[in-house]
């Protein structure tokens, strides 16, 4: 998988030529938004991976929590500082931080947004991510086709306020129901900040609130599980359909167990590596990456497959996911 | 009870000099213990008041009161024949009255000068201290270690923080402090406690000096030679109240232990708040 | 009791105002108690779920992991430390004992995981007791290193345990009709052990005394040292329960969870009236204050609070539930 | 100075041991500015790019928004605070300053940012003071409320500014090769009122006075509750100035931003020696303590250290900095 | 020096009783100011000694480097002729060595009993003291309850916590923990500095019904009468160091007082240690 993608560049000898200006070695940064989530650690070790195949050097920095602008900001001077030829950054904000990325620029660093992108888009030289907003779509209109003719009664265990990642998945997913941000069948709303254990006591409390609860959005996968472990002690696993996003190997494999009933699954390693390709080839020659948006894709997986929503089994999930 | 002590006060304590502080039927209680049971006081102008009593039998209590360190729970005390209300120790202070705490109330990492004039802080002439509000540091060690002098008790220097002296130190600093400031009343309690031969006799020439500057002076003291030696009059307090005053003149020292332990019991004058 | 009436110089109070009364406002936990007392009535009346056994079995057990870790807590407090890292190193407990667990054996893992967290509480200690470090700057240094550490050591992952041993403390069991966890029943255990060794031992004594006074402590010939070294070591032994009981709630062991455990702990040690300039305070405070946020969390969902209105409510409910206590207290006492 | 030599009773010491340079090493300070400096020099060593004007530059540049809440933080622990919610009153302040900014133009936005930090500051102060609570308890409750309230007003949004005045304090400009900004001009601005009014004047004394010794300091006839008060209130203007800072180093408010910068002020202000039992320490030492912290994380950058491992070598080095402090202190001083 | 007052020591200290607690050329500085400068001591077996001089003239030093408290930067200590090292109070208190601190040593929140056993406490008897080591709070209140009355200082129970005491009840808590439990050496700085006349007594009663059981005591005291009464020798302490060791019997209280001050010079041999 990872080899298809690489395979391509790493057959030059890297970093001879005086390319990007200089004959030193390739030095990439790569800023996530934190160094906890799995997504981001496995987005890191693919772009190591993708990085020493073609002979650069990888330095891997994050913010220390989703929205610290000023973390991220830090980390694109200190690595514009320590002479980087390219940076590729997950901002945690979408605007927050462009005036640093504007000065990196300025300096001849390209810059890639991976999973998240930037507004305006062109901000960076080039974007690679998932689609969130047609990922939560694809999540809502599976959950909605489940349903069938019952009347939807949703809880959500959201991410963190204000995500722009969450806020596309969130909206995303309403829209798939079909369902205004102040609907009715809107039963209730937590935010978990994606953490497995915040999720399972939000999602007990909101049992106790609104046991009728037919449908579960949630962020992502931990927090499904954690969701689900209150739904289980709470002996409504029959009554209650859960999606989520993310496509961990855990989360095929809870959905293969019938945890998790759908989840959409992202790429992060075709981000990474597609991100370090770009900043190697403007290295050692100068050509800039297609400009804006790249969609890696997401793929909806679940076992139990709806009509007119195209899906894969968790057979294939499990030889497509990561972490 | 309150009441009929107050009621009787005047005509008491009225005949010789005016009174400068004054306190009826006061009472403060810390949970079940009582420590101020319905003690009277009366301080006359320029002269030295002792308050002698057992431990425990609510000496500190009385005068904290009197300094606005503690708020009484009943009560009534009166400078000059003024009611006044004690909310804190800077109404207290705004009075006129300088205290001596027994545990020193010095603030241990600050130096000598700046504890000295903690709360009353010198500020330089001109711009720099009525818009800049810069403190003349140096105006204030030098006054600081004048005062210090006086009693010798062996400072190097005022810039030492208050935490490196020695106890005796320490309490010659809340001493001069109090002496340094003290317009209307001094209240020391136990100044001496902790000071040498030498320096508690420099205290009691202190004590001397400023009744003789007019300053009246309250010396709460265990030590019934420095307290016969300087006292006017002597207030003996017993169980949380005031037992009776006597006049040094009239007892001997053993008498008066036995007044305070309540061996003796004294005249109804003296019972009465003295002559 | 003791002295003769002659000589009582502070005299006992006429008894008009009822002391009995004013004794018991007095009491440093009278106002903590109210307050959740308080909250319970309220939201009794707000939501009819709220005051059913299942709902209070469900509070328990969302308390137990904090609350656990809030006992560490208190007895760092108490000797006027403060730890920064109790939560770190529970969270690395439970990724030991989920991969130790699976690989040795449930039994093994767990002296596995007690061996770590202890190690990591006593290097805290030694660092705080040997180096004289004030406790904020080692538990935060540690805290820093031990997250990184863990998220290095666990790789991207999760760890799910299925043992039985391991979980054991998130099975129920049923008492009447009222159903709960044995770690419910552990965390009680806890808080009781650690509650008679602060007042009914000598350590007890000594954790009050380098906390009160360090320097009276020492020149009283208390080993000051030691008793500060051991409430980190006993911290670590608490942080392996509070690991054990975490992967019975969650059978998944996560090197994010628990990332707010500091505040939170501190939060209950505080809210339930012990110092944090040490000395004064105690283990059933902390219970009082760990369920009063666990109820706040339950109670304001139950209610149908909006999570952001939900957060704001539980700002001011804490401060209001402290000031409560303080205001009774004041009241009889000064 | 003062007193005549027949009668002083602490004798000077035989000047056999340099007193000199025991009386340096013995500076509260002393450790930290070598520990800082130490860090430099490795720094350099590892690292051609560390030692240059530019990289300097960019070194204070990215303290300024830490470094000026970490000054408001000093005053609060000086008088035996602690302040939880100053990071959330500056974020909630970017929110207020480019909203009203953009709409009622500058200087009004300025002028109401600083009403809301300062209403903010003094709430804390009014809560502590007049009802006497624990400032913990008092500023995580505002900081819960505040954080929730911001996220509300500001919707999932965040707001780019562009006007000058707001981002003036990004602005750079050159002193001689040295390009620097206002931002960093405002910071040191701030260190230095500060550090004035608490060497200079009365004000100072007393923020000691009652950190120092709280019983004293009333006996004393300070007026306690109006020192506490007031540096509450100024913590809410330096919140403001924070603020105006954030907004010229990122030119858009958002509410999720500077969700630690309670933990990194409290972090900086005890690396810089100042007690959180109050009244001893300073504010520069919590420059300096600003300066360790940001000197570690970009000399590591440099050095090609990745993330995790630099969480880890920054944990232990602010143990191993503060460590330095103690030793060469103890050294001397018993 | 430290070589020659070592070796003089024996020869001067030796004839009347042996020693029991002895200290050579103790020196302990703070930063630019010697506290102790060359110290030396000498306690005989079943002697009260006093140590006596100004303020800050490093007497409460003195003694912490005997207690334990205090490390001192050069000199030795031997207890019986042996050379000892106290790193810390608890090396001392093994050696038999209780300390009254002139700032008392006890801690504010805990109860008057807890406070007395700090660091000593009794356990149950049985399983419940061996295994679960539960303490006998109990039997530690009615011995504190026994020690305290023997100085009747009016305390009311000794469950209350030390920080609602007064002044002289502190000390009388801190003198009693020294008394009931000191078996080597007792050491007393300013016991009765807080203290009522009649409760002075008392502790001085006291001391003497220790020395009486074998015990020697050390007496730091301001108080010229108490210690006329009851010191067997005086150590004359002045500018950091022993000027002199003198017998009361041989001196007026004026004549020790003039020695401490620096106005008049001891004798060859008080200079020396006395006989
Ligand atoms: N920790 C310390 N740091 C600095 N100086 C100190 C310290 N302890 C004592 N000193 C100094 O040593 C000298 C002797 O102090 P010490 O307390 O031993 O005197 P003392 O004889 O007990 O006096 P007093 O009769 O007033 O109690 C004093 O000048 C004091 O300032
Ligand atoms: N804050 C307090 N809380 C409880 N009890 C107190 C408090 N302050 C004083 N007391 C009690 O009040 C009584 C009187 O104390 P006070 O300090 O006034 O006595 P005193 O006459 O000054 O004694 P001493 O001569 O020992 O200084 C004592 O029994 C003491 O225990
Ligand atoms: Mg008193
Ligand atoms: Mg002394």
């Amino acid at each position: 998988l990872l080899l298809g993608t690489t395979a391509c560049s790493s057959g030059d000898s890297s970093g001879d030529e005086g390319s990007g200006g200089s004959g030193e070695d390739i030095k990439i940064g790569l800023i996530t938004k934190t160094d906890s989530n799995p997504f981001f650690v496995k987005m890191r070790e693919s772009a190591q991976e993708a990085a020493e195949e073609n002979g650069a050097e990888l330095i891997a920095l994050s913010g220390a929590f989703d929205g610290d602008n000023e973390g991220q900001v830090a980390a694109i001077e200190n690595l514009v500082s320590q002479g980087v030829q390219g940076i590729m950054i997950t901002p945690n904000s979408s605007s927050g931080i462009l005036a640093a990325i504007k000065q990196a620029r300025d300096q001849g660093v390209l810059v890639v947004a991976l999973d998240t992108a930037t507004d305006p888009e062109d901000a960076v030289d080039a974007t690679f991510a998932t689609d969130n907003f047609a990922a939560g779509v694809a999540q809502g209109s599976w959950v909605k086709a489940s349903l069938g003719d019952t009347e939807p009664k949703v809880v959500m265990l959201d991410g963190t306020p204000g995500g722009t990642v969450d806020t596309f998945r969130h909206d995303g997913f309403l829209e798939g129901m079909g369902l205004k941000e102040d609907a009715p069948e809107v039963l209730g709303m937590e935010n978990t900040n994606g953490d497995q254990t915040k999720a399972q006591t939000a999602m007990e409390n909101l049992l106790q609130r609104a046991p009728e609860a037919n449908a579960l959005y949630t962020i992502n996968e931990p927090a499904a599980a954690g969701g689900f472990a209150a739904i289980k002690a709470a002996g409504k696993e029959d009554q209650i359909v859960i999606g989520s996003i993310d496509g961990s190997c855990t989360g095929v494999e809870n959905v293969k167990n019938g945890v998790i009933g759908a989840t959409v699954m992202q790429f992060p390693t075709k981000m990474a590596s597609q991100g370090v390709e770009a900043i190697v080839a403007y290295a050692k020659d100068g050509t800039k990456p297609k400009a804006g948006f790249n969609d890696t894709g997401s793929e909806l997986i679940t076992d139990k497959p709806v009509e007119g929503l195209p899906s894969k089994d968790t057979t294939w999930g499990a030889e497509n996911c990561w972490g | 009870m309150n009441e009929t002590s107050a009621a009787a006060a005047p005509a008491v304590g009225a005949p010789a000099q005016p009174l400068a502080l004054q306190a009826r039927g006061l009472v403060k209680r810390y949970g079940s213990v009582t420590a101020i049971n319905g003690a009277d006081f009366d301080l006359r102008s320029g002269e030295v008041l002792a308050v002698i009593g057992d431990n425990g039998a609510g000496k500190s209590s009385l005068i904290k009161a009197l300094a606005g360190a503690v708020v009484p729970d009943e009560g009534e005390i009166r400078m000059k024949g003024e009611v006044v209300h004690f909310r804190n120790t800077g109404d207290a202070r705004a009075h006129g009255i300088e205290t001596v705490y027994q545990d020193l109330a010095v603030i241990p990492a600050l130096d000598i000068a700046s504890n000295l004039y903690l709360g009353r802080e010198i500020r330089r002439k001109g711009i720099m201290g009525s818009l800049f509000r810069r403190l003349d540091m140096p105006a204030m060690r030098e006054e600081a270690s004048k005062h210090l002098s006086e009693l010798k008790i062996g400072i190097k220097s005022v810039n030492q923080a208050v935490e490196t002296l020695s106890g005796g130190q320490r309490q010659g600093v809340a001493v001069s402090r109090a002496a340094a400031f003290g317009k209307g009343v001094i209240i020391m309690d136990e100044p001496t406690a902790a000071l040498g031969v030498r320096e508690s006799g420099q205290v009691i020439e202190l004590i001397k000096s400023i009744r003789d500057r007019g300053i009246p002076v309250v010396l709460i003291s265990h030590d019934m030679p420095h307290v016969f030696e300087v006292a006017d009059r002597i207030h003996v307090h017993r169980l949380g109240r005031r037992a009776a005053v006597v006049d040094p003149k009239q007892r001997s020292m053993s008498e008066v232990v036995a007044l305070m332990t309540g061996a003796e019991r004294p005249t109804d004058l003296e019972a009465a708040g003295g002559a | 009791m003791t002295t003769t009436p002659t000589q009582a110089s502070s005299v006992p109070s006429k008894k008009g105002t009822a002391p009995g009364i004013s004794r018991i406002v007095q009491m440093p936990l009278f106002g903590s108690t109210v307050a959740l007392i308080l909250a319970i009535i309220v939201f009794s009346i707000l939501s009819p779920r709220f005051l059913t056994p299942a709902n209070f079995s469900l509070i328990l057990q969302q308390s137990v992991v904090i609350g656990i870790l809030a006992v560490a807590q208190t007895l760092i407090i108490l000797t006027a430390g403060i730890d920064l890292s109790i939560g770190a190193i529970a969270v690395l407990g439970t990724i030991v004992l989920a991969i130790s667990g699976g690989e040795t054996g449930a039994i093994v893992g767990l002296l596995l995981t007690l061996l770590v967290c202890v190690a990591l509480g006593s290097l805290n200690g030694a660092l705080v007791t040997l180096l004289k470090l004030p406790p904020f700057i080692v538990t935060l240094g540690a805290f820093t290193a031990i997250v990184a550490a863990t998220r290095l050591f666990a790789g991207s992952q999760t760890f799910p345990v299925s043992d039985p041993v391991l979980t054991f403390l998130g099975t129920s069991f049923k008492i009447g009709s009222f159903v709960t966890t044995y770690g419910v029943v552990a965390m009680l255990l806890v808080y009781l052990v650690v509650g008679y060794a602060l007042t009914q031992t000598a350590w007890g004594k000594h954790v009050y005394a380098v906390g009160g006074n360090p320097v009276a402590a020492r020149l009283s010939g208390v080993k000051s040292d030691r008793a500060i070294f051991s409430v980190y070591l006993v911290a670590g032994v608490i942080a392996m329960i509070a690991a054990w009981a975490a992967l019975g709630r969650i059978p998944n062991a996560d090197p994010n969870a628990y990332q707010n455990a500091n505040l939170e702990t501190i939060t209950a040690v505080v809210i339930g009236g012990t110092s944090l300039f040490g000395g004064r305070g105690g283990v059933l405070g902390t219970l009082i204050g760990t369920l009063i946020v666990g109820v706040l969390r339950n109670g304001l969902t139950l209610a149908g609070v909006d999570n952001l209105y939900q957060n704001i409510a539980t700002g001011i409910l804490v401060v209001a539930a402290v000031a409560a206590d303080q205001f009774m207290r004041r009241k009889s006492a000064r």
